[in-house]
Formats: structure tokens, sequence, C-alpha cells
């Protein structure tokens, strides 16, 4: 039998005012189950709290309505101090009749009985609740970082200062991402690998971080705190324990013009290789695709001239195992290529690049040692012509957001240009320009106004070439719309910042969400921008969507932050407001039939598969099992039981049906 | 661009009877310039046809702004070659935009003064087709001439055009040439008769 | 009919309604007091056979209420819920309940000003309505 | 599969060339070409300029007529033609209340059920094609497709409508070489032959400039519109840019009926306002004895 103690709070006069809350006490005494019903002018104070935790000792109380404030307001409370008076905390609820009665109703006897009606409602759920234990999961302290650009880098320090491990993944031959190919960054202009190859050292050093270059994820299984991660380790083709990084090999292979993907194309690079001098590991890779003796059988010159005999040439991938408790997702964008643009000649004019070419044309170190010569002679072209949202904002292509990271980057290509020809002549063609952030502005502004950079306000319609030079064929639509022409020696195309080619398949392995144009979807959009739905998986960088360097850089940090606090417990507690799936004893096992359709619909991939097997080893049964790591407490998966074998603990069947027919309950029909 | 939607009088705002007539929402122009850049003609028009977009956005608002589309010489200058929206980033049919602005410029008679000759042109041609169903070149050319009154022009091009085989000195004729006037009785002359 | 005090049964979420009637609350806005709330995690959560059995139970009218699309705390469960209020109303006709006596909307957390409004009108429009006398006959279908 | 031929009515006038030509061609390849019965003229820029009804009404007569005949193709050489009738069929079939309108207008019951196919699909469909080569017509030509082969993209679905391709492979099935160049599709002032010729010579004259600068020799089109601008316009192209331009510009059927080595009288070669001949350097086409002008 319940006996239930209902307390309702005056606050002062905010309740006492419109509600009589001296009849509410009444008429609270008299619902079956009811064992002591008192008023305190405000419950929430210490004596009024005492008064619950007395009563529950004296009274021998079953559960606690306490008829105040929102249960967003107070429930922590209450459900403490019933916690510390011995009674299960989530047998304690809140009966709302301050935000939703006293507070948005008149003074009347209507009020006093919806005050009525909602503390009934409760009792009714109350003695329906079940004693909850919190959910605790163990935790391991482990981080897998995937992707080893900016923002992997920066979380995986920012993990392994704060003493954790880190596993860093990356899947081309050296970290360091987009950011090792700038040539310099705005709005500073600091020269990128000054500031990035430190910290690439720093990784390869850390004693806590374990670094897999040339690897990528393979798949990933568990739930929070307890992910199993296997790693493919694709084959170098050479002990990296024995290589000094020498580079001897790479001067003696004799296949040598291979495009070189560091130089986005414009440079070339031999079939053996580190993809740019300060790569780290310094160790390089065999391309197989290219290479002589993998495509011939004869060759091996490398390994003839390989002082340390490091070169394996039968060597194959390799897996790794690792448990990880958290992961985070820094894998990163790319441009848009190809021969979607043919209206710009783009992939076909050899002089039409795209703004990751610029970057390698202006960077030192690229394949004119940063000069700025066009890719068809060499020649350093008098006029370039910079055309800003190429593909971004453009439907019609595909792509209809804002790339974000084009405007300050074309700045800063034409500002580059400037600097390194003295007398040329560059052009932007822009439909906006988005500097918001700091410094952006003014350095835009700078562009324009120091170095002559002229910005012409209107799309280009199309580019083509004639005697070896492009015209571009422009509009001013600040001028009345009039058709403008330019010839130009060069034209930067800033395409669209788009997800990466693998982006998809490996959302399907994190079992993370992502959104039309395959960037991975945050859990909320303002208020967990670094988590992802799936608890324990987060977000950093441009994965997420296109982002510049100091936002990576924070978005990194974030996700960091989120690691640490996840580690900071060896075991995770969590209210236990989650589905559960009926259980009974053979043979009959649950009441679920197996048509996993809660699977199907829940968000968080919480739902798994239990078998349930007979003496003889057969499985007899299959039916859904709840993995409380994961559950959120949604309940999208309840509504979906066709035999309501799924509840949700907190707001089960029983409970939400009490309370409908108790709303109810208040008279007959005239009543 | 209905039968029962021709009923309405000139009640709607036009950027409303454009959408109406075209399918194409001007607000989804954002003025990137991109038409006006590969118009063939944008220098010749006194609106490029972005502008003629911006002023159909504002027409709802600002009637004098309708006026200026409606009056526009760029409506009879377009020449339906397709460049502007097979390279618009929002898909819009720009030509079919200045289709309607035909249609109303007619029934509203705001033709551009400048556009005489070619509706001259256009309209001795389907003169030409409404009595013979086919076109006869050389009485739409001799119509032409007396409707824009410009005599003189090809006098040199017809005699060699006449040599060559080019030019026939009777028409080509469709034989069920009633039904052809049936069907320009219900189209044209019906909407050039509306108020 | 001016004096049928209508019973309205509201079903909301937790994350964005009744955080939203909160703030109707905490603004002071006044709204009819005919309408009482059940909170539930999600609207994802709700089984639209439950509206059955509150218009069984004696309800003359119904709101659900939950985030704005795109906005769910569980990222998808408002959807599920509007595809579903999509099949219900198929549901209702059938059984011959009128579909006006359930309103389905999106109030967010910071939408006070939009519940009160979407309470009053409700409340007005089940007025309108009259009482919900079919009650009984789904009783005896077995729903109660 | 039985195919119509829809002429136009330039093709029967100041483009017969192209008509001689396309059936000398035809006769050779063994292909019937019957005409669309009674067919009429599709309205061309005219109609859709000064009403849109119309537009639809003269082109669904036509395809009402070619599908009463049991015809599955519709071939319409004419760039133009092509374009007004594939653009009515794709609207009436998307729009069921708008094809039951214009049926009624039209008075006969428009199903849809004959395609528009232009002159580079059909020639393209012919197998073997390069086997009927006799004398390769080894020039550099310059592929001019203009505007409607191409546009709008999603109603032809023909060619790709930036940097189009098929009529320069046509090209070199017949042992020409085609140029790249950047005027394949731009405008040659289109229907404004008679009313607007300044704006013909302006537009055209790019086009020819372009060609000309890149070595072609001669330039090959689809339109009779597109020949009348870049062909009896010449004249005012040189008035207008102050250089003369030789180049003779030649219908994609002219070419194919050289390179079977038909006679070029019958291909219509003499009715051009530029004659056909090439630089001094290479033989000119025997047989053809055009004059320049009047």
């Amino acid at each position: 039998m319940a006996r239930i103690g209902v307390f309702i709070c005056h606050c002062g006069e905010n309740i006492s005012a419109t509600v009589d809350v001296v009849k509410v006490v009444a008429e609270a005494a008299r619902i079956p189950g009811v064992a002591h019903s008192v008023e305190y002018k405000y419950m929430c104070s210490d004596p009024g709290q005492q008064l619950v935790k007395n009563a529950i000792k004296e009274k021998n109380l079953t559960g606690v309505v306490v008829a105040a404030c929102s249960p967003r307001m107070h429930e922590p409370t209450f459900r403490r101090a019933c916690a510390e008076a011995g009674l299960n905390p989530f047998l304690c609820e809140m009966a709302n009749i301050r935000e939703h009665c006293s507070w948005v109703h008149e003074k009347g006897e209507a009020t006093t009985q919806k005050a009525l009606d909602i503390v009934r409602t409760l009792v009714a759920k109350v003695k329906k609740n079940k004693a909850l234990e919190p959910i605790k999961v163990p935790v391991t302290k482990t981080a897998l970082v995937l992707g080893g650009g900016i923002a992997g880098i920066q979380a995986a320090l920012d993990i392994a200062n704060s003493g954790h491990k880190v596993i860093l993944v990356e899947k081309a031959p050296s970290i360091g991402g987009h950011m090792s190919q700038l040539s310099e960054t705005f709005p500073t202009l600091d020269c990128s690998q000054c500031i990035l190859t430190p910290r690439m050292v720093e990784v390869a050093q850390h004693a806590n971080i374990t670094l897999y270059s040339y690897s990528e994820l393979e798949s990933l299984d568990g739930f929070i705190g307890n992910f199993k991660a296997r790693i493919r380790r694709k084959a170098r083709g050479l002990d990296e324990k024995l290589c000094t990084g020498c580079g001897l090999c790479m001067q003696k292979c004799p296949t040598r013009k291979i495009p070189s993907e560091f130089d986005a194309g414009l440079g070339l690079r031999p079939a053996i290789y580190v993809p740019f001098p300060q790569a780290v590991p310094n160790k390089p890779v065999i391309d197989r695709e290219h290479c002589t003796y993998y495509r011939t059988g004869k060759c091996r010159l490398c390994e003839k001239v390989c002082p340390t005999q490091a070169i394996r040439f039968g060597q194959e991938d390799e897996i790794v195992e690792a448990e990880v408790g958290a992961v985070v997702v820094a894998t990163g964008f790319d441009i848009k290529h190809g021969d979607f643009f043919p209206e710009y000649g783009y992939g076909k004019h050899q002089d039409v690049i795209d703004g990751l070419q610029f970057e390698r044309l202006a960077s030192a170190s690229g394949p004119t040692l940063g000069e700025i010569r066009r890719p068809s002679d060499g020649k350093v072209p008098e006029t370039v012509v910079f055309i800003a949202c190429a593909g971004s904002r453009d439907p019609a292509k595909g792509i209809e957001y804002c790339s974000k990271i084009c405007c300050m980057y074309t700045a800063k290509h034409a500002m580059l240009y400037r600097h390194k020809v003295h007398h040329g002549k560059p052009y932007v063609f822009y439909m906006d320009i988005r500097a918001g952030g700091k410094m952006y502005e003014e350095f835009v502004r700078r562009a324009m106004e120091e170095d002559g950079v002229q910005y012409v306000r209107g799309r280009v319609s199309r580019v083509y070439e004639r005697n070896g030079r492009l015209v571009v064929k422009g509009v001013d639509t600040l001028l009345g719309a009039r058709p403008l022409e330019i010839e130009a020696d060069l034209v930067v195309l800033a395409t669209a910042g788009v997800a990466n080619a693998g982006a998809e398949e490996l959302a399907q392995k994190l079992h993370v969400s992502y959104d039309a144009h395959k960037f991975y979807a945050e859990a909320h959009p303002k208020l967990r921008p670094v988590e992802t739905n799936t608890a324990g998986i987060f977000l950093a960088g441009a994965c997420q969507a296109p982002k510049d360097i100091p936002e990576s850089v924070a978005q990194a940090s974030g996700a960091a932050a989120k690691v640490g606090a996840l580690f900071s417990q060896s075991e995770l507690v969590r209210e236990p407001l989650i589905a559960v799936v009926d259980r009974q004893a053979p043979p009959v096992y649950s009441s679920c039939v197996g048509c996993f359709l809660c699977q199907s619909a829940c968000p968080y991939q919480a739902i798994e598969k239990e078998e349930f097997r007979g003496r003889d080893g057969q499985v007899v049964k299959t039916v859904a099992k709840v993995n409380p790591g994961l559950c959120q407490g949604c309940g999208t998966c309840v509504a979906f039981c066709r035999t309501k074998s799924i509840d949700i603990q907190g707001f089960s069947h029983a409970q939400v049906h009490a309370e409908v027919l108790a709303l109810l309950e208040r008279g007959e029909r005239d009543g | 661009m209905s039968g029962e939607k021709h009923a309405h009088p000139a009640a709607e705002p036009l950027p409303g009877r454009v959408l109406e007539q075209t399918g194409v929402d001007v607000a989804r122009c954002y003025q990137c310039g991109k038409c006006s850049a590969g118009c063939p003609l944008a220098a010749e028009m006194d609106y490029p046809p972005s502008q003629i977009m911006h002023l159909l956005q504002l027409a709802g608002e600002f009637p004098e702004f309708a006026e200026m589309a409606l009056r526009s010489h760029t409506a009879w200058l377009c020449l339906t070659c397709e460049i502007c929206y097979c390279r618009c980033p929002m898909e819009l049919d720009i030509p079919r935009v200045m289709d309607a602005l035909r249609h109303e410029a007619l029934r509203q008679k705001k033709v551009n003064p400048k556009a005489k000759d070619i509706l001259a042109f256009h309209r001795a041609f389907l003169d030409s087709v409404k009595h013979t169903g086919r076109l006869f070149e050389m009485g739409q050319v001799v119509d032409y001439k007396l409707r824009s009154g410009h005599f003189l022009q090809d006098l040199l091009q017809a005699p060699w055009m006449f040599l060559v085989g080019k030019l026939h000195l009777l028409p080509e004729r469709v034989r069920d040439r009633r039904q052809l006037k049936r069907i320009f009785a219900r189209t044209l002359k019906a909407r050039e008769n509306r108020p | 009919m001016a004096d049928f005090n209508p019973k309205i049964v509201a079903f909301v979420c937790n994350w964005c309604t009744y955080a939203g009637a909160d703030l109707t609350g905490t603004s002071r806005m006044k709204y009819a007091p005919q309408v009482s709330i059940v909170r539930f995690p999600c609207t994802g959560r709700i089984d639209f056979m439950l509206l059955l059995k509150a218009f069984a139970g004696g309800a003359d009218g119904i709101i659900v209420s939950g985030c704005h699309p795109n906005d769910c705390h569980y990222s998808s469960g408002n959807f599920h819920a509007r595809r579903r209020w999509v099949v219900f109303r198929g549901l209702m006709d059938f059984l011959g309940i009128d579909v006006r006596r359930v309103q389905f909307s999106w109030v967010s957390a910071a939408e006070g000003a939009k519940w009160a409004q979407l309470v009053n009108e409700t409340t007005d429009r089940i007025r309108r309505l009259g009482p919900f006398a079919d009650y009984q006959r789904l009783r005896g279908l077995g729903v109660g | 599969m039985k195919t119509g031929f829809y002429p136009g009515c330039s093709m029967k006038g100041s483009a017969r060339e192209y008509s001689e030509s396309l059936l000398a061609v035809a006769r050779v390849l063994g292909r019937e070409l019957p005409e669309v019965p009674d067919w009429n003229c599709c309205g061309a820029t005219a109609a859709h300029n000064l009403d849109h009804d119309l537009a639809l009404a003269l082109p669904a007569r036509i395809l009402a007529a070619a599908e009463k005949k049991g015809m599955d193709e519709v071939l319409v050489p004419c760039a133009a033609c092509y374009s007004r009738l594939k653009v009515t069929r794709h609207e009436l079939l998307e729009d069921e209340k708008l094809r039951q309108r214009i049926s009624g207008l039209v008075e006969a019951d428009y199903r849809g059920s004959a395609k528009v196919v232009n002159i580079i699909e059909w020639l393209a469909a012919v197998p073997d094609l390069e086997k009927l080569v006799k004398k390769p017509f080894q020039r550099k030509v310059a592929c001019y497709y203009g505007c409607l082969l191409v546009r709008p993209a999603g109603i032809v679905e023909f060619d790709r409508p930036e940097e189009p391709q098929s009529m320069d492979l046509l090209m070199a099935k017949l042992g020409a070489k085609p140029i790249d160049w950047a005027f394949k599709t731009e405008c040659c002032g289109a229907g404004f032959s008679v009313s607007r010729t300044d704006l013909v010579a302006k537009l055209s004259g790019l086009i020819l400039e372009d060609a000309v600068s890149r070595g072609a020799e001669a330039v090959i089109v689809a339109c009779p519109m597109c020949h009348l601008n870049l062909d009896l316009r010449r004249p005012n192209i040189e008035k207008r840019t102050g250089k003369k331009y030789d180049i003779p510009v030649i219908y994609i059927t002219q070419v194919l009926g050289l390179a079977m080595g038909l006679p070029p009288k019958k291909l219509g070669l003499q009715r051009h306002k530029v004659a056909v001949k090439f630089a001094p350097a290479e033989s000119p086409v025997p047989g053809v004895s055009a004059k320049r002008g009047a």
C-alpha cells in the first residue's frame, strides 16, 4: 500500500496569492494513497526540506510529491533531500503549480482546482514510480583522435598534456593536414609551417601519444568509455624502426614524375617519398601504384641504396586493435576539384587553378620556391583574377552553403601576389565579403587600401583562353551590372570547401550522423557543438563544416576538454532515465518479438540484439536489449514498439497512463 | 499562363504574376550578376538581366520599379539564348521571365518604343504564319518593311537570294489553314483583345 | 455553451514546450486554466494511442507540442511525432473524431507567449466544438 | 522505328541547301524521311515573345500530326525549330493540365509519343558512318553549336551545355580536324537577322573572329538561323568589324555529303553567300562556283 506525502509550497505569496493552498492540502489528503499532506511558506528552504525529510522517516513514506515550482528548478533539490532521508530519489516528483498554474491564472476556484488536478496527477504518477539506481559505466582513459591536421594535432596534444593516453591516426604518410600546405596564414601573414611544424614534432615526441600515420580506422565498436577500435596500418614498404629518414632512396628512385599530392599537382615526386621535407614521421612510403618494381617486377634500386636495409617490398597491411574511452573525429575537409566548373575552364586550362594550388605557388617550399609563376609556361603573371564563391553558394553546383574561409584566403592570396609581384594587377570578383573575425575586416581593407587589390562586385560568367591569356567575362553589379572583360594570365578559383571523399564511410563506421553535404553533425547546433549524437564521440575542425585555423583549434581544444571531463572519473554515472526491454523467466524470456523497429528508430544506436539459448545451445529467441551507456532516454523506441515490451524508466507506460487518467478523473462530465 | 489565369486583371503585383506565369520566384535571385556577365547583349540593354530581376524583387512594393521593368528595352533585346539560365547558380529561368515581361508589356501597352522594329518583325512573322501556316519569307520581309518603315534594308540581298533559289515569290501553305486561324484566334488574338 | 468548462490535456516534451510553458509563467502571462500538462522526455516518446485513451477518459481536446523541426533535443524525435500525427489524423477521421480536437504544434523554450496563445486558441476552439460526447463510444471500442 | 522529318520554314526557303544536303545524304544512307503531314511553322522566336499558348500550340500541332501518322521520332534539323518542339514536348509532358488545354487548342489529343531528335543525334545513331567516308574532309573546322542545341540543358538533355563535343566527334569521323575554340555555344544574334542586323553583325562577328584566329577553315553549323547570320549577313559583319572574312559556313549535312563524295551542287553549296573554297595552298572543293555577294 502506497504511502505518499504531499508537500505544498506557498512560495512566499507566489502560489498562495492565487491558489487556496489550505484547500489543496485538505483535498490532497483525501486522495487514495496519500498518507501525509502539509503546506509550508518556502518548501525549498532548509526548514522546508527538513519537513520533507522528517515526514519520510516519521510517516514511513513510499513516495513524495512536492507541489511547488517547475521540476526544472528544484527537482534535484528535493530528490537529494529524499535520498538523504533514505528514500530512493526517483520516488520523488514535483507538481508544478507555480509556472503552470499560480503565475498564469487569476485568483479563483478554477485555479485552485487546477492546482489540485496537478497534484493528483503527480500523486498518481509517483505511485507507479520505481526505485532506480544510477547507471555506472567504466571508462577506458585513452582517446582515439582521427585525423592529424591542425585540429587533430591540437586535440591530441591537449588530451595528452592533461595526462591521458592518445592514439592519433592519420591516413596520409605525414601529419600536418591542409595547414602544412598553406603558405602564410591570415590575418597575421605568419608562415604556416613555422607555426605548425613545432606542434607536429611535439606530437611525435609526446610520451602520451602513439602516432599511427599512413593508417586508417577499420572499425569501431562499443560505447562511451568502452570503445574497441581496429586500425589498419597501411604497408609503407619499409621497416620504420630501421629507417633513419636519410632520403637516399628518394634521390635514387628512377620514377620521379608523379604529380605531388602535397603540391596540389603542381610539383613532382618520386615513387618512394615523404610528402614534404618537414614530414612527421620523416619516413618515406612506397607508392605501389607508380613504383617500377610493383609495376614491372624489376628495379628495387631503393633497396640496394638503403644504408640500413630498411626497405620491405613484401610488407603487408597490419591491423592494430585498441581499447579507447573516447574518440575525437578531426578528419578535415577537401576543396572541390574536377571539371565541375566548365564555364571557368577549370580542369581544362592549366592556368585556371584552385586556392590550394595558389598556396603551393606562394609557399617558399613550393614547386616555384615561392615565386608566383603560372603552371603553363612558368611566366610571372602580370594580371591575376581571383574568383570567390567558385562553387559555394551555388545550388546549381549542388552547394548552397558559404564555405566561410574563401573571402579571407582570397584577400590573402591577392596580397601575397602583390607582395611578390609588385607591378602585378590583382582583381577579386566577389558577391559579398564575409570577414567576421578578429582583425579579419581590417585585413581585407588592407588588401584593398594598401596592396591595391581591385575588388569587383559580381560573379564571373565565363573564362576562356585567347592567345595564351585568359579572358574573364565578369560584371560589376555596382556599376549597373555592366559586363566587364579582363584579360588575365592566371585565374584562381576559390573552390568550395567540401567533405572528404571518405567522410560518409567513416561516419557509418562511427555511427555519427552527417548532413546532406556529408559534414558531420554536432549534437546541438548551439549548445553542443563539439559533441556528436553518439556519446563519447566528439568533433573537431572542418569535418563538421568548413572553418579556419583559429576556429578549428578552438573546437579541438573544446573537444579535448570534453574528453578530459569524461576521463576525470573512473566510472561514468548517469541518471537511469533510460529505456529497458521487458525480461521474463524462460521459456518466454521477453515479450519482445524481435522486430527491431526500435533499433531502426533509435538515434543513438543504443539498441542491441540479445540471444537466448536453450539447453542444447541453440538460439531460441533473439530480442532487443538497451545499451545503458548509449541510451539518452528520448523514448522514441517506446512509441515504436508494437508489443509494449520496451519502456522508459521515469516516463513508463504505467506512469503516463496513471497521470492522464488522474487528470481526467475530476468529477463527471457535468462536474 | 493558363487560360483561367489570364482572366485575372492586373490586380496582383508584378512579381506574383511573373511567378504564376513562369514558376520563377524572383525572391530567390541573390544578385550575383552572373546572368549579366554572360549575356551577349547586356551592354545594349537599359537594365541588364540581374537588374531586371532586382526591379522585379522590389516591384511589389514600388510600382515605379514594376513600370521600369515593363517598359524596359531589355525584355525585347533578350535573344532567348538561354546562357543566363544555363549558368544561373539559382537555376532561375530568366528567359521565361523575359517572355512574361513582354506579354505583360504588350497587354498593358507599355512596349518600349525602341523595340518597335523587333515587335514589328515578330508581328509580321506571325501574320505570315497565321495566313499560310508557314513562314513566307518574301511576304514577311515585305510586311516587316511596311510596318517598320525600313524600306531600303536588304534591298541588295533580296535579288541575290532569289537568284540562288532561297526566296520564293509564292508562299507554301498548310492545307488546314482554318484550324490555324482558330488557334490564333484562341491565343494571340484573344490575349490582345483582353483589356 | 459559454459556461462549458472543457478538459484539455497537453502532451509536451521536456526540453522545449515544457520549458516554454515555464517561461509563460515566469513572464506572468495569463491564459485559460482548462489545460493541464503531462510531461514527456520527447514528443517522439508519445504513443498516439494514449491520445485516444485520453479522449476515452473524458478529455475534450488535446494539445501535442514539442521542439521545432531540427531543434529536437534528441535530434529527430519530433519528426517521428509529426509522422505519427499524420497517420493518427487518418485514424481519427476513421473513428469519427473531429480532428480539430487535437492541436499539433511546436513551441520552443523561448516562446512563452506562443504557449499562452496556443492554449487560449485551443480552449476557444474546443469550447466552440462543445463537449466530446462520444467518449463513451471510444470506451466501447475498448480503447479505455 | 519510323522517323518523320520536320523541315520547318527556313529549310524550304533561305536554308534550302540544308534540306537538299540532308535528303541527299539520307538517300545514300537508305533512310526514308517522310515529312510530317501538313506541318506548320513552329512559331519560332516570334510566338514565344508574344504569346506563351501560341508558342506551345504551334509545335503541339506538328507533334500531334506526327504522332497521328505513327511516327516514333521527328527529325528536326533546324536547331531553332528543334528547341521549340523539344521544349513544347517537355512542358506538356510535365503538366497534365497544360497538355489537356493545348490539346484542346490544336484539336487533337497530344500524348507525346513521338520523340524529338536533332541532326547530330540522328547522325550519331547511324552505325559505321565512317565507313561511308570516301573523301575525308581534311579541314580544320570550328563546330558551332549555337544556343539551342544544348540549352536549356535540363530540357534538351543532349550534350553538355558548356564545351559540347558531339558535333566535334561527328566531324572527326568524317576526317575533319575540329579545333578547340571559345565560341562554340555563344549566341549569333538569332532571330534578330532582320530586325536588328547591327546586333547580329556584332555577335556573329565575334564568333567568326574567334574561329578564324584559331585557324579554322570552315564553320560548321546545324541551324539555318546561325547560317543566315554567319553567311548571308557576312557583309554586315565585315562592315562592322572592318575586316574581311573568307571562312565558309557549312551545314553539318553538307560536310557529310562532301565526305561521302556527293557532288557539291547536289548539296546546295552554290547557294551560299560565302563561297565554299579553301586557302589557296590547298585545292578548292571541285565544282563549286558560287560567287561572293551581289
